[in-house]
């Protein structure tokens, strides 16, 4: 009587993904890069890297240092910018039938505005991240996603441009993620994803230097996962609007808790870079989960936390 | 960029230990035929997340006949440390080959070419060699480490290779000329003679090397070692100042690398 | 010309420790659980368990779960009381001629001022850690630590009550650390420990209930540390009253990078549940780095990072 | 609370494998000295942090005069099958002895006494049947588990322990009788002649007998397991529901126990 055949695809209401799992920003490249790994179409979705309107060059290295049991990272953004994009990306992601998703940076909301404009002339993109966590969007380098006003402001100028729906990722490094979470549906946001990476820093003790040459930088991989399935879990009771989980993600397991506390997909970051077939294997272990527990479509699965 | 690339789980099939240094023979077909010379692979040491990411290494022989690929390495830190840990029989997992490689195209036989390899730097070289040897090309290997221990693919070398020169050079003199290689090879007036240089080893040696050529107007190609996260081009942490279009830009290394001609690069000070 | 001896001793203005390795609270039980591996005077301090002034039960189990590279417990600060720890723990803590630190607790604002009150009648404690991170004493459950009114009302309300020296215990999970620090400051504390536990949850996909009773649990480990290491660096810049430092230290290179920031003292929570001798080997460790880069005195250390 | 503990690095003389259970011998000979059965010992299973925590494991069997402890466990998660690869040479870091163990000194000479071990349960009851032995104290040993494979233990038992009778259960009935151990314990007639019982093994099981001989009114001791943080008592993580001056506390198995008597445990239902 087991379950033969699973149904993963989930609904985020503007938008049907075939199944729960999509790459997270800045660990896919621009999705093309790990075509010997991945069939592009099999995934949920591909986020592509952050975007802002120019070319930029990022920070300079060390950018990235491994910790334990995670990465810090301070990459700084770097990118080929929105037209290059859309010239030299779109058509071949297009091509593989890839579900486009793209993360869209800005130094300013204008930016963020302009970078919209620029995608809502493309074809071949399903909807828009906007990475509110850039620095300096606002003064002091600090980055709208920790300020429910900064981010209500950001949000629905970036709505009330785009022609396609927006998904906002927050930052976890917040007192209270309910507050910025409420901020962004207020603002429109069809839909939230988080977490971004935590701030942190490591020292070299030997050279009493920064081991990231930006001195600070975001914390990922296995490390961070139950933080950031408690800000998803509390994400999910403060808002109606869908959440997209991610922080950690290496197994279908681990996909699954945050399935369970409400997120109706997934991002796989960090594990793309030691597990090029991370996706592709979390869709599997979910799937083998299902048919074991004799559940038919995953979206049964969503939301079944109890305490 | 459609590249061919593959992810394998290679076997271990040979195993040799010199003190801190160790090469693997790995049974690896698949990569075996596509590899060139300066390409590496990324291998994932731990299961666990101990250390988290994989960990680049040059292929230092190829034999596709066999089907066959070696890694030498050097025990540094945790990652190879837990690699040197492994055994034949066991298996590891790799995904490569990786990156460009040195160029072999601009020589015919008979050209005279210079190998230069600081410590664990001879992997690349090696390969390199095997490829060099085949095409009729004259090579002359420079091979340079503190002392005698961190030279242990001397005898390989020497039976494998056909070099028409090997050139052992240790800092305390316990074998070969004495004196840091960059010394020697400054020692030796060869250069009018050398159609180019190929070049793998510490930062400090390969600058030193860059400077001498740039005089002398030998060309000369050199594999860059940065941080990578990945590999795969795309975590972004690889890179280095490669002057394109007359600009330094921050390039990826994993990509576009690790081998570039001495001009594009901007040197580390220390 | 080496560092034949170093001197570990580190002054905190109102106190001086022998060495900079304290314990953390809730890791170390009141001392004297430790005495068959830890000769607890070779300690800077031992900070006890949190002490309410009744005793406590705690939560019900399951209250801690391994996750990677660290833990998550609530055990929801279960304990003797303060007049059993006066009455039979601190007099065998003064034979052992230890530095006793006491993490205090309160359900109310009065609650502190009563535990702090009636330890300031025993002998044998050279400070009190005021730990903040108590859930329940505000409304809705959560603690003053997450804001700096509150954080405010009960450090000066303690402080004013207070014969010893007081060190304010902070949260992690806020968005602005150099708020709530200032506002400790402001308030009268001599100095400044964190980091507590990082909020976390951890599901259990076969059941879809939460692996920890309590549901939420707080985040310990070598998973945090380099988040806690970038708290405790804006911390340090925040105010001008010594910070101590800790948050997955598990060697002497750990405790280094703590200090390197400006950390005065470091705690070591965690890394005695697996290492009950990590205490007096991270002091070794340190000790043996100072000898081999010829630091004759640990706080020629203290704050030597440069970015 | 001046307790006699001992931090070791234990190596490893011997090493017996069935299926998915494990026999350790070690060189401990402190902690040998020390053991009572009933207590344990926890294990440091990776130098690495995953797992981080040490893990629990009864004592299986002591012998102070040549220095050798055992340990006899089950692979069920990570931690258990990381120490499984664990070789005879290696050593593995231990704390013991820990907790208090059964009671021996109510019992006399020619006493008869019943020991229920299910699956890895079977571990503490072993060494208790050493020491019972060397009292003389007539010894029942109820050893049961799903089938043969889970009865690893019974060719040692009857060659070393010397019991009166070994009686055992499998749930399918490919060795000895056939049903839950439980089950064949309530089928014998028994209880009269019995003047303690001694239990380790599921919660189900143990909550059974603990109502069976709550019937009878023959006192028995059982070993409680929890997921236990430290086992030093530091951690507050171990707590189970035990009587104390009648009224529920949630109290330190690590510390007080794991074993009680049965009248002072709150069973967990399923
Ligand atoms: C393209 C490429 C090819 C390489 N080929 C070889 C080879 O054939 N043989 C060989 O022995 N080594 C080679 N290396 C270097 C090798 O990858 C590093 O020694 C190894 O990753 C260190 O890992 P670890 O965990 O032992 O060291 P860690 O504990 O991570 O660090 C120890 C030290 O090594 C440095 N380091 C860490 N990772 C790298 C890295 N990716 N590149 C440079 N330095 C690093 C750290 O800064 C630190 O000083 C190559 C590196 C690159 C980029
Ligand atoms: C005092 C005591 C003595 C013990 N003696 C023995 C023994 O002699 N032989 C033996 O095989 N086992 C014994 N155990 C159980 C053993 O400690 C656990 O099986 C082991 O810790 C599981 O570790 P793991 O990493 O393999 O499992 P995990 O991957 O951590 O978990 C696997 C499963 O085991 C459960 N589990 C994990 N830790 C514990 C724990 N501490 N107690 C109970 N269940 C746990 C988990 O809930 C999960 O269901 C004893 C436990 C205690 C408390
Ligand atoms: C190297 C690196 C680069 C990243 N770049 C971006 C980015 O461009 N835009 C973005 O929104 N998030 C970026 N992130 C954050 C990830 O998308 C993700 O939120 C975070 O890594 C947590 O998920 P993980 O633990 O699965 O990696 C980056 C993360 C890493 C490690
Ligand atoms: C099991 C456990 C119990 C704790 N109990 C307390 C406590 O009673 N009071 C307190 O201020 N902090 C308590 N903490 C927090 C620690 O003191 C420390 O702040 C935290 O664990 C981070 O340090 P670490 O990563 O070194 O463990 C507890 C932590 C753990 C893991
Ligand atoms: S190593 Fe990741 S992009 Fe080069
Ligand atoms: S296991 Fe830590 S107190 Fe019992």
């Amino acid at each position: 009587m087991a379950v033969q055949k699973v149904d993963m695809s989930v609904d985020l209401g503007f938008f049907r993904l075939t199944n729960p799992v999509l790459t997270a920003s800045g660990t896919f490249g621009y999705g093309i890069e790990m075509m010997p790994f991945v069939e592009l179409k099999k995934l949920g979705g591909v986020v592509t890297k952050g975007l802002y309107f120019e070319p930029r060059e990022g920070n300079p290295p060390p950018r990235l240092v491994e910790v334990t049991a995670g990465l810090l990272n301070a990459i700084g953004l770097p990118g080929i910018g929105v037209k290059a994009f859309i010239r030299d990306i779109l058509p071949r992601l297009r091509e593989e039938k890839a579900t486009v998703i793209v993360n869209v940076c800005g130094e300013t909301v204008e930016e963020y505005v302009k970078v919209v404009r620029c995608l809502d002339e493309a074809e071949g993109i399903a909807f828009y991240e906007l990475n509110i966590s850039c620095p300096n969007v606002e003064e002091e380098g600090r980055c709208p996603a920790l300020n429910p006003q900064a981010t209500y402001s950001v949000v629905s100028r970036v709505k009330k441009a785009a022609q396609r729906p927006i998904v906002t990722k927050l930052s976890p490094n917040v007192t209270d993620i309910a507050l910025i979470a409420r901020a962004a549906e207020e603002a429109g946001s069809d839909a939230l994803s988080l977490v971004n990476t935590f701030l942190g820093l490591a020292v070299n003790v030997e050279t009493r230097r920064p081991k990231l040459a930006n001195v600070y930088g975001g914390l990922s991989g296995p490390a961070i996962k139950p933080l950031a399935l408690r800000l998803v879990y509390q994400t999910v009771q403060a808002v109606n609007i869908p959440v997209i989980g991610l922080g950690g993600i290496v197994t279908g397991y681990d996909a699954l808790e945050f399935l369970s506390v409400g997120a109706r997909a997934v991002q796989i970051g960090t594990a793309n870079f030691f597990d090029p077939q991370a996706t592709l294997r979390i869709i599997q272990e979910m799937e083998e989960f299902c048919r074991e527990h004799n559940i038919s479509r995953i979206e049964d699965f969503i939301g079944s936390f109890r305490i | 960029m459609e590249r061919e690339v593959c992810l394998v789980q290679a076997k271990i099939l040979e195993k040799y230990k010199w003190g801190q240094y160790i090469l693997f023979y790995l049974f690896a077909p698949e990569i075996s035929k596509l590899a060139k010379p300066g390409q590496f692979v990324m291998i994932r040491v731990s299961e666990q997340f101990i250390p988290l990411l994989r960990r680049p290494f040059s292929l230092m022989s190829v034999d596709p006949s066999e089907g066959r690929i070696a890694i030498f390495f050097q025990i540094v830190g945790r990652g190879t440390s837990r690699l040197s840990q492994y055994s034949p029989g066991e298996s590891l997992s790799l995904i490569g080959p990786l990156g460009q490689g040195y160029s072999l195209s601009v020589l015919k036989p008979g050209d005279k070419v210079i190998l230069v390899g600081g410590g664990r730097g001879i992997a690349p070289l090696f390969f390199l060699a095997q490829q060099l040897k085949e095409k009729k090309i004259r090579v002359m290997i420079f091979y340079g480490g503190k002392s005698a221990q961190d030279l242990p693919l001397k005898s390989l070398i020497e039976e494998e290779l056909g070099v028409e020169e090997l050139v052992l050079a240790t800092e305390d003199g316990s074998l070969g000329e004495k004196g840091l290689v960059t010394e020697v090879l400054e020692r030796k007036e060869i250069w009018p003679r050398i159609e180019r240089v190929y070049v793998c080893g510490p930062e400090a040696m390969m600058r030193k090397i860059a400077r001498m050529i740039e005089v002398w107007g030998v060309p000369g190609e050199f594999s860059l070692e940065t941080y990578m996260g990945c590999g795969l081009g795309i975590c972004w942490s690889c890179v280095r100042r490669i002057k394109k279009a007359n600009s330094w830009s921050w390039v990826k290394i994993c990509e576009e690398g690790p081998v570039f001609p001495g001009e594009v690069i901007k040197w580390e000070e220390d």
